[in-house]
């Protein structure tokens, strides 16, 4: 795999934090294939997110209803804004998967700012990313927080 | 030491169509209700399918002070232990579940104990030779919890040696967890696919209250139910997978018409469900699999009669919350005052096609998790309450919908489904069980 | 669940010239503070030019667990509102300021109100009929305080139905709130540039204290100001710049002749300000165009007569803190015995050029920013007496200095600038209020 | 913009904030423009230092006097010394903004141990930098932390 | 305002082999702990040779509200003061250590003390004048703590003016301070090497239960004990560094029997220690440099008799526990009902080898240390028994081992090792604390 | 130095945090060299792991038993599993120290789920690495902390 490319993907999931930083949803949302899938387990080493419950697991429509959702002016959750700041660090273990998809792990950390107090998530990314038209495109991201079991307070965004 | 309310008291907080705010924000009332209320009441511990094995354990808090382990022993008995040890007092177990080889072992001096509770052996035990130290006294064991019972599978627990037995204060609420468990065309369920736990920094009656509260999705649920909505008007015709995806959340949007065709209906200790006849969830798909396998195990009319019970939230005061047309339930843990924990649990009816169990964890997922988007407004509005509820702009929290208006049956009580038949049904129960009323 | 304090044991906590420590650590004399003195006294909750328009809010708490939204309603009539819902408590606005358009909605079951608090909607409201509810009911609005009153835009509020009229009760320490005004050429200020919250982490009396406590700057600023003089001895002579921006940190090592000279005011209610004739900012440079513009507005005599009326800090005790030479103020907000927050405000004085607002907001950035120099080693003072009067080494703080020596007046007291008269002023008024002498 | 450029100022980036972690301002300042300025606004999307109230808005003069300051031994809060960790990432949005000045934005998360408390700070850098001599200064920094409305404590260093 | 609790509820709580559960977790009985043993008992301060030098200062916590510093002055003696100004009550340092050149200056209003605490300076002190303000009075000094005493460096610290003088205090457990100080050539020890601090999320009491609980090693560190074992025995035979390295942990896999011999000693006030004739540390090499330089200093029959003086750890009750064959100390410091820091301090034996400082600080690295291998499972099982307290599954903590088999002597107790002699001895001086019968 | 060893380096050290953030002690001591050390002073600055106090001073024989030690099932401090995430960056200083030998400076931050409460450590890293075979080793791992003297709770990981 070439530098270049790992600098590629960086600069592509920086901009992907970046656009949950800014809350802009709409066009997070095209950073994913049609068939693209968000996933954010509730056990440490999940193999499953059908049989097994997780915090998220959205396909393109939950993310459409989703985005919807934590626009509308009457959604009382979000009348107080969130606000975020990822760190994305320790790149590693890129590879082909198949044809046109590579796969990359990195850490993160997101401090959040909410109702008055901050809050801390960290964990895993790993994400399976399609190249296409010269481009890339998220085609699964999965969230391994390092305290999946735990019990959590409303989260009213995407990590 | 001690700043427990007293019995008089209590009568004036709670009224017929009004409740003082101390309910929600006084800690000494919060250290009342542990002792009166959740340490005397049934409470939800787990479901014998989480130990299916000898030796299974899986822990929980009845109160926050009172960590107890449900465990299976070798000859399949389930035993509700508290989790300390006889000696010093060391916490014996440590994680959510696992498995106890052999003997319990407490890791500070070694005493162990059988999956019973009983003493199985001290190391270097000759040093409490001739001290009046008696071996074999019932202090030395782990000790069992006053009371345990279990129905179809449901362990619950008390700490009061006077509570009444499990299904005489189920009462009539139990036909909701028959028909649960009637749902599995095997008459059996089993907790499967994990945990969601959701902390929520208020007063835990909150939720109890908003269960069956038929007056707030319109307003709460509002915004999801317009994504939702505004997301399938953008479809084209033919994204039929798509739009039934979308529609999980409608219900929520409910008109109060609706609400009030589902009735409420009250039993004594505090019980009480919605629906019945119908529920918001009455319209989500049968799937043709599931109906054959529940035609072939009862028959035509025992199917419909099992599956036109349509109840939406059934609660066994205080702890324990059933989704029945769901198959998930929710479990309340106290913690202070203004914290406690919802778990969120999902069934698999024995017998029924795993594309149930995916809905149903489905529906964990977006409705019940933290990171959903119905409970996240459900919790605001708590904290809204919890923050408001401080201030010196009032003093009452008025429930009077329908006052006046239930119906009286010899073992229930009914009333409309936008009624506060709910929340007399439950406060009747909270003063009952902190007057000393029910039982000790 | 109450653990207030007797009457007759204030009297013992304040005396002549010593305070007892428990004043500051003691959290059940937070509490009874909170009732007496922040429940009772007026408490500034905002300026009204900062909500212009129709249903814009903005909102405060009177104590910490009093919320309140200061809202403009159609007819340009401000209010003092109760931020809680009738019906179950909830807190209807959460953010610091916007504006309501139409009507308050609570967000838990849609309850509606007008910009004056009035119910204006239920929904579903039939579920009420004939249960006894009074929709009319004065209790089914959002409450308002007891009393608020406006004074050139400066709105105070009460929870005491007994407290003397505003006028009354700030008596002559008004005369500065007309100083700030009277500094516009057009007599009327309006709050601009948003609001720094500063995190005390001690009790709320320190800043009061500290705030005419005119033997402290030569120690706790001496870092600062010698940083500054340093820097300015390093200059070239041609960096007049330079040298004028760093001389806005010169005052705070004003020596304490200069303090002495200033004077003290105090005033009945625990008011009271430094300065008068002169000030430690009275060197401040008065730019051209404004002192063109006030004259054009005032005439000579009445400018310099404005000009010349020079106060450092201003308390309105126990919430606001004005001032008038820097056209900023302070608001304290108490959250615990060993919390509150600082804000401070800017203000625009109307018709004067823009570079005094921005004289005013560098002001605020270096002097009371919790990022600036001069307060956070205030803070840091605070902190450790916060942490020192924990300690059984000592159990008294004394403020002797001057005493005996003040000349008392009809409506206000005069001392020497470097004496503890700001200390006798506020704590007489905090034992009156303590103790119930002043109002119920 | 090349990926030599962009790895130059990540370093230049890296070594600013070690000065701040030694708490060596007379170096960080060093690091700036003689008409550089350090700005941590109070307000989300603050457009304006003049005409509305920051954290901290300082030009060199400033930097000169709150350096001694920091370092005076009378400094009571600063008797008890404060540490800090940087970590910045996220670097993007590399733009050459007039000749020989180029800006960028990262994101960062500052680890403080004060007064025997841990904090954190976390927001969004934006340093506008010129090319000089070959190596780099900095004209203006933009620390938008993420919560700039926040009621705060104490902050007695560069962040 | 107080909730102290009553002299008559103590004997209740303190039996002959159990202690209730309420000792542990319950916030006045922490309080009231603080009041009468730790507010009375002589507590450990500091060592002399952390202050060598005129101005030298270190500080410390007598109780979480009790902040001293003791100080060098430019006599040589050494102070502890109350670190508290008489002004208004600052803190007057900040830092865990320092030098005072010249004076104290406080930082908030600039009062100078001299290193004995008295008084120097008032600035601009005319305020004062006529105000029945008197300068000479001592209560206008940094005060001194009600005594101190300094043996053989160990500097110890009473807030009780009716503690008996510290050498009868300490009784015979005085000769294991002797025993470390004769284990240096020259007769003298010094601090030296840094402090460890390690933050126990419990209550105090459980690690002076665990110093000399012998029933709990082959248990709680059987896992680093197989851990080192497993480890030797993959060695290849040469590897004798890796080995000795290696066999530092082996002792806390001492068998009960080996315990059982090292006995225990018990003394008034709740002191005490285990082994002498011999200890689980008897067996760690001595080097021959080491062995030369005390036969030189002391000849052959003194040396023995102080190097085969053997004791694990010593306790003086509450605040140090002394290893003196490792030489080092640790340090009790109660913050809250579940919250203690320990200190570790490591002495060198001034004329010893380097080496054995090596192994000091090794022992304290692998032992002692928050990041070692052998505390965190000893924290692990205090943070179990905090918790298992809480629970209403049991009311005691018993501690019967050997209970009616000591030998008491004129001036002590003797027992087994693995008896609860160390329980006995140490709830009784609780006990007497607590109800006020050993000194007020 | 160029910008390929530093890239080396980097994923060394991510491999190495991985390592840890896996828990799996065994590949980890395979990074060290034979005579490798990890030391966590205990104090600002500390010049000597020998005569004054650290949190950690292990070297193989250390490593070996504390590796077989947080894995024993008798470990009650282990019986609750800890999860941590290392984010590293601000990579700097990297200098050849003696032949084959080079060392870099970086910073991390560790977020730690332990007994249902999240902790952080910060601070910078000192890592001396040697070359060996094509690949790389670690001779000395120096962790300080941004609150060395502070009072810890119990760390029963590497950081
Ligand atoms: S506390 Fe369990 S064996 Fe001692
Ligand atoms: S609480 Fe406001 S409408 Fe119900
Ligand atoms: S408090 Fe110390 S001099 Fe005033
Ligand atoms: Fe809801
Ligand atoms: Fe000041
Ligand atoms: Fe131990």
């Amino acid at each position: 795999m070439s530098v270049d490319l790992e600098e590629t993907i960086r600069k592509f999931l920086y901009l992907e934090a970046e656009l949950l930083d800014r809350a802009d949803l709409e066009k997070w949302i095209d950073l994913y294939t049609d068939d693209g899938t968000y996933w954010m387990p509730a056990a440490e080493g999940q193999s499953d997110p059908m049989n097994h419950i997780s915090h998220i697991y959205d396909d393109r429509t939950m993310m459409e209803i989703r985005r919807r959702y934590l626009a509308n002016p009457r959604t009382s959750s979000a009348e107080v804004p969130v606000r975020t700041s990822h760190i994305i660090g320790n790149f590693r273990n890129l590879e082909k998967t198949k044809k046109n998809h590579v796969e990359i792990r990195s850490n993160f950390q997101v401090s959040m700012w909410y109702r008055n107090s901050l809050r801390f998530y960290a964990g895993e990314y790993v994400h399976q990313l399609k190249e296409a038209d010269g481009g890339l495109l998220i085609k699964h991201k999965r969230v391994n927080l390092i305290n999946p079991e735990a019990a959590q307070r409303s989260i009213t965004i995407y990590i | 030491m001690n700043n427990r309310i007293d019995f008089e008291e209590i009568s004036d907080l709670v009224q017929a169509t009004k409740l003082h705010k101390s309910l929600y924000v006084d800690e000494s009332i919060f250290k009342t209700e542990m002792e009166r209320i959740w340490g005397k009441a049934w409470i939800y511990v787990g479901h014998t399918s989480q130990i299916p094995n000898v030796g299974d354990y899986c822990t929980a808090n009845i109160t926050p002070s009172t960590p107890v382990i449900l465990i299976r022993d070798k000859k399949a008995c389930v035993h509700v232990l508290h989790n300390r040890c006889a000696h010093k007092g060391a916490k014996i177990v440590e994680k959510d579940r696992g498995t106890i080889r052999g003997a319990f072992r407490c890791p500070y001096h070694g005493w162990s104990y059988r999956h019973d509770g009983t003493l199985l052996r001290i190391p270097n035990e000759s040093g409490y030779e001739d001290t009046g130290f008696i071996i074999s006294d019932e202090c030395n064991n782990m000790q069992p919890v006053a009371k345990m019972e279990v129905y179809r599978g449901f362990v619950f627990a008390t700490l009061s040696t006077e509570a009444p037995d499990l299904k005489t204060w189920m009462g009539g609420a139990i036909t909701c967890i028959d028909n649960l468990c009637d749902r599995s065309p095997e008459g059996e369920v089993e907790i499967t696919g994990g945990v969601l736990r959701y902390e929520h920094n208020c007063n835990w009656k909150f939720i109890l209250e908003n269960l069956n509260d038929t007056m707030h999705p319109m307003v709460v649920h509002q915004a999801v139910v317009q994504s939702a909505m505004d997301y399938i008007g953008s479809l084209p015709e033919e994204a039929t997978r798509e739009r039934s995806l979308a529609e999980i959340i409608l219900p929520f949007g409910s008109s109060y018409e609706n609400f009030e065709d589902s009735g409420i209906t009250g039993f004594k200790y505090g019980h009480h469900y919605d629906g019945g006849k119908t529920s918001i969830h009455a319209n989500y798909e049968v799937f043709d699999e599931y109906r054959e396998a529940m035609e072939n195990a009862y028959g035509l009319n025992r199917m419909n009669e099992i599956l036109s019970f349509n109840t939406h939230n059934t609660l066994f005061y205080p702890s324990l919350t059933i989704k029945t047309a769901i198959q998930n339930i929710r479990v309340i843990r106290p913690i202070a005052v203004d914290k406690f924990v919802v778990e969120t649990w999902a069934f698999k009816l024995k017998g029924a096609p795993d594309a149930m169990l995916h809905r149903t964890l489905q529906y964990s997922r977006l409705i019940n998790s933290s990171a959903g988007m119905v409970g996240p407004d459900d919790h605001e509005v708590y904290l809204r309450a919890q923050e408001g509820l401080k201030s010196p702009g009032g003093e009452w929290v008025e429930f009077h919908r329908q006052y006046g208006q239930d119906t009286e049956h010899p073992d229930r009580t009914t009333g409309g489904g936008t009624s506060d038949l709910d929340m007399r049904t439950q406060y009747k129960a909270w003063k009952e069980y902190m007057s000393g009323e029910i039982f000790q």
